[in-house]
């Protein structure tokens, strides 16, 4: 990482480059938001953006970005406002393409945890906040891209909990649990892009950021890592995006200082 | 002809989804004219139809799939009026899955229903109309059935094929009524803006399900509005541009059926209609289709058959009715 | 029958009777929508009609009588138009206190038929418009009043298709097919009122109007008819009744003339 | 405290069914007080509370059931703000049902959360937000469960007592969420006549499921409007008068949360309440308690608290985002 950029603004356009045109994204408040927002004004005019408060199609003013899938920031200049219920059943349905997602704990199967440390569910070491709609968007979702820190605390072996389902054990437990559809197809770090191995569905290095080797993945990363049999080096961010990107939020409240 | 004539494409939620998936969900422009709109439809495809009786019926839609000359089709829709006599008539619709089929009351018991059907040329699979409107439902949830109390114990069980499913919970059997998952959408909205956001007024009837459950779906609206008036009321949308495929504008899009606050049925219309088929038999509604359907080229051709005045009667009464 | 009034006055009026205040009546086009908007007009302003056609509260206008439940008339001054799934599913969830119904046919148990006449469903000898919302009427309101015109070929020993299920073959059948609710608690016709033996659940005379013998009745009827411990008279059609009635309909569209 | 804490009469279908039988159904009168709406929730009741978040949150409702100091409920709601905290310090709520809980990202995880769950003295039952959410529409339809294809495969499962179901049609396996029918709903709408025909602005949550689901309807509104009003927009009535059980005039009713349109949530307020926090622990909530909830005897007596210039501050803002 060169200091043309930093942590957030990285994986902001490097997720926003994995949306196309003409398609939905599932997208929370944070850097996904800024992503889908980033993606909609450069290369992706007819994207729709769906919020898992039940909002359809909103347009993020710069500087009056959502702190909460459910406030008025959030909603600003949406086209439809469906609910909750139904927004997630618009997914369900088969018509959004990509989520995408965060997470507190993430195992080599892709599998999230954002509900309890610890073993036990009813006396957690540490109550998180929860699933919210990570779990839908994980199970609904044609796609689902993780955007996250690279962190060796973050990225461990096996999830005290799976509150969001990617491969499960790998091979095929996703789809023999009944989840017919989509699955975690990418995770976009702070390091590089990670994907699966389509037999094992174990977590492999596909691309790593200009100057980061797959050893320094491998160091930050708590499990063996598969590698892609071409591991790409990503295009860093190019000045037009991270302008449009810190259009979006001049006050920093989610890229950062 | 035997029963049920259930379908196993029509409650296929895996195929539905696959279809959902690899559909172009695009915010951008939809706007499009009725003859290329209408070139989506195959004949023996599954026609969901919107509206409910003479309330917000496609006809300008349906008229110009008639002119296609499409055959084999399923039509489904809760209440069935005299679009589905046209569609019998014509030779286009083989089966019609419906709740009730008629004019209404004052036209008494459709002729056209019962010549068709009774006679087996025309299928007539019969649901309730809470029963095909949770099939639509499903459709649009994304799942293969839905749990009811309705439709128990009745005859309607046999001829739909309806199946039960044990709650797991409580251990209680419930009737399951199977997704439908129409090949086509035909809507008729109030309003839409050019990208397919579509707001309707007054009773939405099951238009927003029958659109998220079908594949493709093609809306004509009685006004095109701007993005901006979207984003004013976006409370009001109720079906979202990305599931739209084609829009066209049409005003009096439903006539003679009516459309909430916009227009009122033609009743007159109705009337003359029926006479015609007492008079002539089912060979009257041959002469219809030859008039108002196959005649005029364009739907602006159709509406001049009516003429002016009489349209305009029509909305001064809507405007009347809804105050 | 006096000439005071006529068969649809006289049914309508009974029928309006047996609807109570701070109640919600499903309600379709002709009789039963006069006999709600009466009893909401003279003993029960509380009361609120549901309408297959996806309306709650309308206030139907004199004059201004639906030939449909989906058309500006039927919707007319509602308070809610939640669309006709909606609508039905307030029935489900236990919210509607009685239906009314019609029939082209009912037998012994209540049940109706409106799909076909003759044993092939497939090829019918007549076919008629079908179900609409009555089967689901049947199904899930609380409590199912039919009210129609008493006539023999109408009151048939076994219908030759159950459309719409009253208690299906008698004794606990209706319960046995899934059906844990409700029930047709009521028939009023031209020539009485009708109800059920508790146990059998056969139909039985339980009035009769003024005039009118239990002979006629059964004369009337194409099965046995059993008969209550105490066969009651109704009251006529008051004077007051029938004013109110007929202000709602003077262009008589469904009082006939 | 054994896993899972599900409840049999929580997607009794059965006996809602009869609750909603015997309810009186009426399309009178129902404005009231505060104190007399509450008066209908009792000791163990399980609540179904509208809104999200610190969005439409019923709080003067909330806040009148801590000043009556119930005991032993069990709150359910998709995602679970400050609110919760309150009950839970309270010792009002033994059992939090919810999909999320904390106040938002900038507060960080709650402190509250942490401190009754991880003692074990809450038990917080984890359903997805889209689970969740159908389960309060199964039980707004009255059936005991609705199948999704949500939650399989995570450990969500055993934690919720998630059971699955095999599609009668395709033998396809399902989940099977149980419905959820609260003794009580909690709502806060933006207009309602004083029958009790609730209309709501902007998003809408999941309020009309949770009333439908709900025994008991307790409803505050931002305004009362005419009955005129009312039939004039009937197709903006989402809750109809029938079902609802008490009416309060509440204006600014769910203050510090927001309401669409009418004023923002009080981000300030948040601050201020997770430093006190921060600084003294789940006392600091007690405190809060003290001065908020129970010692200001009227809900103006609460907003005199914040005072006007920042409720009027919060308006304006929600009149510039809305725009």
């Amino acid at each position: 990482m060169t200091e043309r950029f930093n942590a957030a603004e990285l994986l902001a356009v490097i997720a926003a480059r994995q949306l196309h045109d003409d398609t939905t994204v599932f997208a929370g408040v944070g850097v996904p938001l800024l992503a889908a927002a980033l993606a909609k004004r450069r290369h992706a005019p007819r994207l729709t953006m769906v919020i898992e408060g039940g909002i359809i199609g909103p347009e993020i003013a710069p500087g009056r970005l959502p702190v909460s899938t459910n406030e008025m920031r959030a909603g600003h200049r949406a086209t439809m406002l469906p609910g909750i219920t139904d927004a997630f059943l618009f997914a369900q349905r088969g018509f959004v393409d990509v989520g995408f997602m965060g997470g507190a704990q993430i195992d080599q199967y892709g599998n999230i945890n954002t509900s309890v440390l610890g073993p036990d569910y009813w006396h957690p070491k540490v109550r998180l906040p929860g699933t919210g709609g990570a779990n839908d968007i994980a199970s609904l979702c044609r796609e689902v891209i993780i955007v996250t820190a690279h962190e060796k605390r973050r990225f461990v072996e096996r999830v005290d909990f799976v509150t969001s389902p990617a491969w499960l054990r790998g091979d095929d437990s996703r789809r023999a649990a009944g989840l017919r559809f989509g699955g975690v197809s990418r995770v976009v770090t702070t390091l590089g892009i990670l994907g699966f191995d389509p037999d094992s569905k174990r977590m492999r290095i596909e691309a790593t950021h200009p100057g980061v080797s797959t050893d320094t993945v491998r160091g930050n990363t708590g499990f063996t890592l598969l590698e892609a049999p071409r591991v790409e080096v990503t295009e860093p961010p190019s000045d037009d995006e991270l302008a449009m990107l810190r259009a979006l939020d001049p006050e920093r409240r989610f890229l950062g200082t | 002809m035997g029963d049920p004539h259930l379908k196993p494409a029509e409650y296929d939620f895996i195929g539905a989804r696959e279809r959902a998936e690899a559909k172009r969900k695009s915010a951008g422009e939809k706007l499009t004219s009725l003859e290329e709109a209408v070139a989506r439809v195959r004949d023996g495809d599954h026609v969901g139809v919107g509206g409910c009786l003479f309330s917000r019926t496609p006809m300008a839609l349906m008229r110009e799939i008639l002119r296609h000359r499409r055959r084999g089709l399923t039509l489904s829709r809760n209440l069935t009026c005299n679009e589905g006599e046209l569609f019998m008539a014509a030779g286009a619709a083989s089966r019609i899955v419906t709740a009730w089929m008629s004019i209404g009351l004052p036209w008494g018991v459709s002729k056209i229903l019962r010549h068709y059907v009774e006679s087996g040329a025309v299928a007539l699979e019969e649901w309730s109309h809470l029963a095909l409107g949770l099939r639509f439902r499903a459709g649009a949830m994304g799942v293969p059935f839905l749990p009811t109390l309705t439709m128990l114990g009745s005859d309607l069980v046999g001829v739909g094929g309806l199946k039960t499913v044990q709650d797991p919970y409580t251990g209680e059997t419930l009737a399951a009524v199977p997704a439908l998952f129409p090949d086509v959408a035909l809507l008729h909205v109030h309003r839409a803006d050019r990208f397919g956001n579509c707001q309707i007024d007054g009773y939405p009837h099951m238009d927003a399900d029958i659109a998220r459950a079908a594949t493709t779906v093609l809306v004509t609206t009685e006004e095109i509005v701007s993005e901006e008036e979207t984003r004013r009321y976006p409370d009001r949308t109720v079906i979202p541009g990305f599931v739209v495929d084609a829009l066209v504008h049409v005003p009096f899009g439903s006539f003679p059926h009516e459309c909430y606050a916009l227009y009122e049925a033609d009743y007159d219309h109705f009337a003359e209609y029926t006479a015609a088929i007492d008079a002539r038999g089912p060979a009257a509604v041959g002469e219809y289709l030859e008039r108002y359907v196959y005649g005029p080229p364009a739907w602006s051709d159709y509406l001049d058959l009516f003429g002016g005045e009489r349209l305009a009667l029509r909305a001064k009464r809507a405007k009347e009715l809804t105050r």
